[in-house]
């Protein structure tokens, strides 16, 4: 007998059972799937790079991953955003080291080539005399990301040239999503993106951003020193909102009642902020979603949800609309996460002040509430691994089976009480991203949004 | 106090040795998780802040630190303070149940004004903290400390705390530097 | 010609040569044996996880691990033992983080699922109004060792239901290994197990414990202190023990006649020792060997050793009967050392004294003679890694078809010098426990304990 | 001696400088290898003592530490300590040959009390080995000492060491702290 | 300036403390990259010197490092220090644009000698430098500074760095130790 | 579909494009590639082990690595040189952890076999009474390479008894390079091998030997404090010569009308260096190359180069003839480099500390020039590693199809500008090495140095 691991190949098809809620272990560990994910998942979606607030002028840039390749967002001279892969055609360097600033061009530190801010090589040293005019400078350039688009100010960009348009892909579940940060008002990044690592599969992380389940345990210390109402952790109403491709939307919503008791308070007094004291003292709180141009673009159902969007795959709409987590993976079991924090451009100082304490205090690595997470999935994680425990699917079934699905035209919602539901989606579009052997197959194959009792 | 530049050499040496043994006090109580004997020793008004740090080019280092009002680690009065020790003694505070065990390095000690009662005091400083089965972390930086002398001895008024790191290495900040 | 390894996976069966006493270095190194090492061998053994002393009380556990799965060895209510997966049904989170203590229950950090100290599912945060009661809580508790058993006091577990009894399988020589220990009197761990890290293979350290041939050269620097009496590093008399399944017993014996000679010395004096000074001054050295209810548990012939049992695969028995060193592999290439010190209850304090500062003082980390081994089995580990040094077998040979067996019933032993014999058995076992496929198969297939000259 | 409270500044001065400065010539001595002087430096009546330390949950912290005689990594009396110079000294001492490079970073030095002869010391330590190719480790934690004043000067009565380390990440501990 | 045996105990305290506060402000500037600043701090004879480790049997301790006039990392004059400046302060100074983070750690401070107007001290010092998405390096060892007391104040008239790695673990060695 | 990778292994005859200058950057990740590596060129080809001045008299040793192998490089009692594998035969402890000293045999730390000095077995502990004469030393020496040979002082080794004696592995080429440093005089290594790491693959720094496009760009701080002639950067003349096997030489020659001049002006003044300052103010500066003895050894178009020669694979004579560079996979992703300082014997202290001082502060990790290197490497190697980088060549395309060889017989020379004629080579070479099973595949397989345009 040889020494070969006698088990088959990992079979995607059997790692998530979406029915009964269960998801094999190995999933956050296996080296095959990570590699798996990259290509599959990472190299084809489209991933949020930055905000264009962050790049506002000609040769500001940004640099960021996508998957484990290094990017960078930057404005080119006509103002549009271009997102470059960060390596040298030439021999292969970095181009850009810095996490940010602005350049006219990028230089290549190891032999000059010069890099116009879109990508182009502009300069090649020795170009005459050295390549005597044999290197086709047009086919040379930085690599760019086959499509780049901003939905409202945010900027993605897809290396996969099939992919459809960003709105297609986010599709009605991802445009709620982003709008809860975006509808507000025009906003911008606030100066500091905080990164920092943890030692866990980045799947772990972004599951986590449905879970209303943890809050009451994993932050029960700062849910004693009443910092967090504790009305905002077990919110008597949820709603799920399940969209094409992975995206979802889980946690509080009002019901129809609550959201027509709110928009006669509304109609009374517009400076008043309602019943849903979730998201703290912040000004207006939830008013904005009364504006007509909101109702329009979130509509009836998208108006209601409170909850926490993620963007498939990786992109939660996190802090109750004032914070973007991105968790970008750095290896099978470690994820980095950033976090990006907004502030509407016609705040006071005096507001602008408080959402960043919020920032500061709540989440990011130093937040009352964001410091107790990591261990838990860095040991879930580790967990994973074990010969005997990687043997036994987690359990992802609150909820499945219970709750109906009202479907509005393409509009799927749930509303219930806590539950998986979101986790349960994103691991099954996550098998669906991994099963497709590209774009065409994926819009083909993926798992429409439910319409019955799911 | 007398100014910085007025004092003799023999009076630099007594405050050199006063602020360090200040400053090896606080660290010790942080270490020891003796958190409201801590909070003992900051003012009312103290501040407490950790920027964010970014990489950038020689040309743009000025840059590297956010600003006051920017995002931070740390922006933190006492109230946010008392509320991290609340936090830190409150029973399932998981981050740190089981303790991490940490030791706070403070060298290079200078004491860079002293004007009325207040020691601006700059360190270079290492905090090591060890979890579970030997995890280790460590951050490297330097502090700059402003200490106020009042009639209970000297009090911690100010913290500015500058890391090397742009990508925090660690799961979290869940100890005070 | 692709880049793949143009080798053919390792064949198991060609990796150990037991009649020349060769080893493939590659066992040392090839992730694919690792893997099957932790499947074959650690999910499939009875592990030592614990000393009944240290947890006794209900609700005292001990955390530890079985091959790379942590594990929890606790107290239950009624008293009895459980050997319990570290690992959270739910979704993952270590249940447990100390590695020690005393818990009422086991409550997940996560969502508070909590556990009984049985592993049963007690508490699960919204069970009705969240799961609407369809969790079967019945199902869903932390998974259990398939078998726990304790031999004396000493706990094993198995994750596998179909492994034999824990005395079958440890037979005659692993239980007088054991009785080594537990034979002299009523035993307790001394608080405090050392663990440390290192970069070495785990067999490597294993096979170290029946080297008699090291110590007068890795440990020179001690025996020149006279800390140790060069009667103890060559001893005249050596004695062999090899039992079913791996288990092995090797170094200094007593030949029939210094056996008798003792005995007689016992008769003459209950309070002499006699003359095998060999662990020191320690209070009736062997008397107790002559005790009536050991010699019949033990055996004519199981009392006559004094050499360094290990119990298949990673527990030594070590320092002459007053301490265990387990060795859990944490990688190919890193192994954790645990120490764990015996004292007698009935011993005064001035003895009780004297085995701990021996313990310290000779063994463990900072031990005179166990701080210069590491390195060795570090470098014999990396060295196995070499392109070229990874094609030439390792010298197991010492004493290969030299001495014959004594076989007294099913007892075999062999009485001789200085010799391999226990390491070439160790990897002989390691072979079969690795080929084959289950429990059943490896009662049929493996080797028994040889009869003839060896 | 003085008491502690008893002491003027510039007494409590000097003695800090004192005690620090047989701390670092302490220090060097073992990272010089210079033992059999490390030894003169000891009373004959020295304990040295690690014990071993458990990751515990908060609630049962006070339970990290091994009390004495129980186990720990070192229990040492002179005699002990003399055996361990004589065995680094020794031919084929080989967890030592080729000898480690090590480096004591002693910091945060607090005079803790002083009574009659003896002055207990708290410390911050950092113990830096450098082995064969630049395998490093690195030992931290907190030291608490008693010297005793001699007529031949400071001696070292008591070292006891607190490492953060449950898990040793070393292959060994085969130095001296 | 006085022998070191012919110091009073106050003598030794103030100098011990001139001769932190210069090394500690000698390492600020390195750091804070104000590298003119530390040239400063020179003296025209200064000699700065690395020499290269190598991993050596017991027996054959004594030849760990290589002598003057062999290979070192480090063999400097004031000419040299000052082209180390000039590159680090050009455009397109790569191995520091981003500029690497710095901290020196100085620390086990000991005056060894002192005769006429030198002053030579030794220390233990860990240089710790983070670059780009926080990649660490570290280095540790001792150093042997000789400083001359001139009217400008103290100055660093000779370093000897001995670092514990034989095999440098670094990409490079970019920054002044 | 299951999650192993789709994509074919990688074929190596398709990773190097040498027409069109393309590499594919797979060859720097890929884990299988790294093993094949290992396999066929590192075992297989001639590795540079140290100079013969730095083991002068019996005994003398110097640790050094073959790949992934550790060896010692050590002078018996004969006076020969021995390179063996510096692993136990018996338990494969490594027999040697110093870095070079002075031994009588080795003696290993675990159980003291004792070897001698040209690798046989002296001595075993308990050979009579423990092995009772069973074990046949013949057979359990120290494994030595398969052949050492030295060319001029450099000490070769090859662990296959297959290779070509070294002066044919070399060819014109390898002796040209080599005889750069060693035709000056008698030359002697200056105490203190400068090692450090990069994390980068080893053939990105190697390719980067050959760059001589690169200083002007990576090196600009040094080249701005002119303590770098600009002309040794930018020379106007360049040559390039390519050998079997992958040896080259790239970087500035004296054109034939220049050679000329240097001839005459060298007749006219033998103190005089004449007009290629390049190296500096070090005495007679080429005027060795104009001794009889030199030219017939390096031939006419050997002596006009003053290039950076590689002894494939991985050997670089640097720094003007006065430096060895080695650099040692540690690993796909990490490299350590070697540096050699060589002075000749009859210098005058101030030549000799001229060429230090030259040694200190241009190369090793602190030199001006050196330290600005490895940053590229390593960007380049992480690059690589990326989803979509990983998918784009690497672009060694300058000068390809654009130079006329000259033939001289069997010596292949071009006269050219700046070029890459060199890194296309060598990746070819390389491409050639990892195809071939053996040797005389190798032999009868390898590209041929080109005669025509290339
Ligand atoms: S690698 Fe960028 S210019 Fe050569
Ligand atoms: S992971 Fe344990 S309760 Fe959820
Ligand atoms: S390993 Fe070398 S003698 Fe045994
Ligand atoms: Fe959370
Ligand atoms: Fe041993
Ligand atoms: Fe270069």
């Amino acid at each position: 007998m040889g020494a070969k691991d006698r088990r088959a190949p990992l079979d995607v098809a059997e790692l998530v059972d979406f029915e009964r809620g269960l998801v094999d272990r190995r999933i956050f560990t296996d080296p095959a799937i990570y590699q798996l994910e990259l290509r599959n998942i990472f190299a084809r979606v489209w991933n949020f790079v930055c905000h264009e607030s962050q790049i506002p002028t000609p040769g500001r840039y940004f640099r960021n991953a996508i998957g484990n390749d290094s990017v960078i967002a930057v404005r080119d001279r006509e103002g549009a955003v271009r997102v470059l892969l960060n390596t040298c055609p030439h021999r292969g360097n970095s181009v850009c080291r810095a996490d940010e600033g602005v350049a006219r061009s990028f230089f290549c530190s190891y032999h000059g080539w010069n890099f116009d801010l879109n990508g182009d090589l502009l300069g090649v040293p020795g170009y005459d005399d050295f390549y005597r005019g044999t290197l086709d400078k047009s086919q040379w350039g930085m690599a760019s990301a086959a499509q780049v688009q901003s939905y409202n100010g945010f900027v993605f960009a897809t290396l996969d040239s099939e992919a459809p348009p960003l709105e297609e892909f986010l599709g009605w579940v991802g445009r709620v999503g982003l709008d809860m940060l975006c509808a507000r008002g025009e906003i911008e990044v606030v100066p500091g993106v905080q990164r920092n690592l943890i030692q866990c599969n980045w799947k772990l992380a972004v599951d986590n951003l449905f879970d209303w389940y943890h809050p009451k345990v994993s932050h029960a210390s700062a849910v004693r020193l009443n910092v967090l109402p504790e009305s905002t952790l077990y919110p008597n109403d949820q709603m799920v909102l399940l969209g094409d491709y992975g995206h979802a939307i889980g946690g509080p919503g009002l019901s129809s009642e609550n959201q027509a008791r709110l928009e006669r308070q509304h109609d009374e007094s517009a400076q008043t902020a309602g019943a849903d004291g979730a998201d703290g003292s912040r000004r207006h709180a939830h008013a904005w979603r009364l504006r007509e141009d909101v109702r329009e673009r979130m509509g009836p159902v998208g108006v209601r949800t409170r909850g926490h969007p993620n963007i498939f795959p990786n992109l939660w709409v996190a802090s109750g609309g004032t914070q973007l987590c991105l968790r970008v993976p750095r290896g099978r079991g470690v994820t980095e996460l950033q976090w990006y924090t907004f502030v509407e451009k016609d705040m006071t100082p005096a507001e602008r002040r408080e959402v960043i304490q919020h920032a500061i205090h709540f989440f990011g690595p130093a937040g009352l509430l964001e410091q107790d997470d990591g261990e838990n999935w860095s040991h879930s994680t580790r967990g994973a691994a074990g010969t005997a425990a990687g043997t036994r699917p987690l359990n992802f079934a609150m909820g499945a089976g219970l709750d109906a699905v009202r479907a509005d035209g393409d509009q799927a919602s749930i509303d219930t009480v806590v539950n998986e539901h979101g986790q349960r989606w994103t691991y099954q579009a996550w098998a669906d991203w991994l099963a497709a052997p590209d774009w065409p197959s994926l819009v083909a194959n993926h798992t429409a949004p439910p319409t019955e009792v799911i | 106090m007398k100014a910085l530049a007025a004092m003799t050499l023999d009076e630099r040496v007594r405050l050199q040795f006063e602020v360090e043994q200040f400053l090896y006090r606080e660290a010790e109580l942080l270490d020891d998780r003796e958190f409201e004997r801590w909070l003992e020793l900051l003012t009312d008004d103290v501040h407490y802040w950790m920027p964010v740090r970014r990489t950038t080019t020689a040309r743009e280092a000025d840059g590297a630190f956010t600003q006051p009002g920017e995002m931070a680690f740390f922006d933190d009065d006492r109230a946010m303070l008392e509320t991290r020790v609340a936090k830190l003694r409150a029973r399932n505070s998981w981050a740190e149940d089981p303790p991490s065990r940490t030791r706070h390095f403070v060298t290079n000690v200078q004491i860079k004004d002293v004007a009325e009662d207040e020691i601006t005091v700059a360190c270079a400083f290492r905090l090591s903290r060890t979890r579970l089965d030997s995890e280790e972390d460590s951050w490297v930086g330097r502090r700059e400390d402003v200490l106020r002398l009042t009639p209970a001895g000297l009090r911690l008024a100010r913290r500015h705390i500058f890391l090397e790191q742009t990508l925090l290495l660690a799961q979290n900040l869940s100890n005070l530097f």
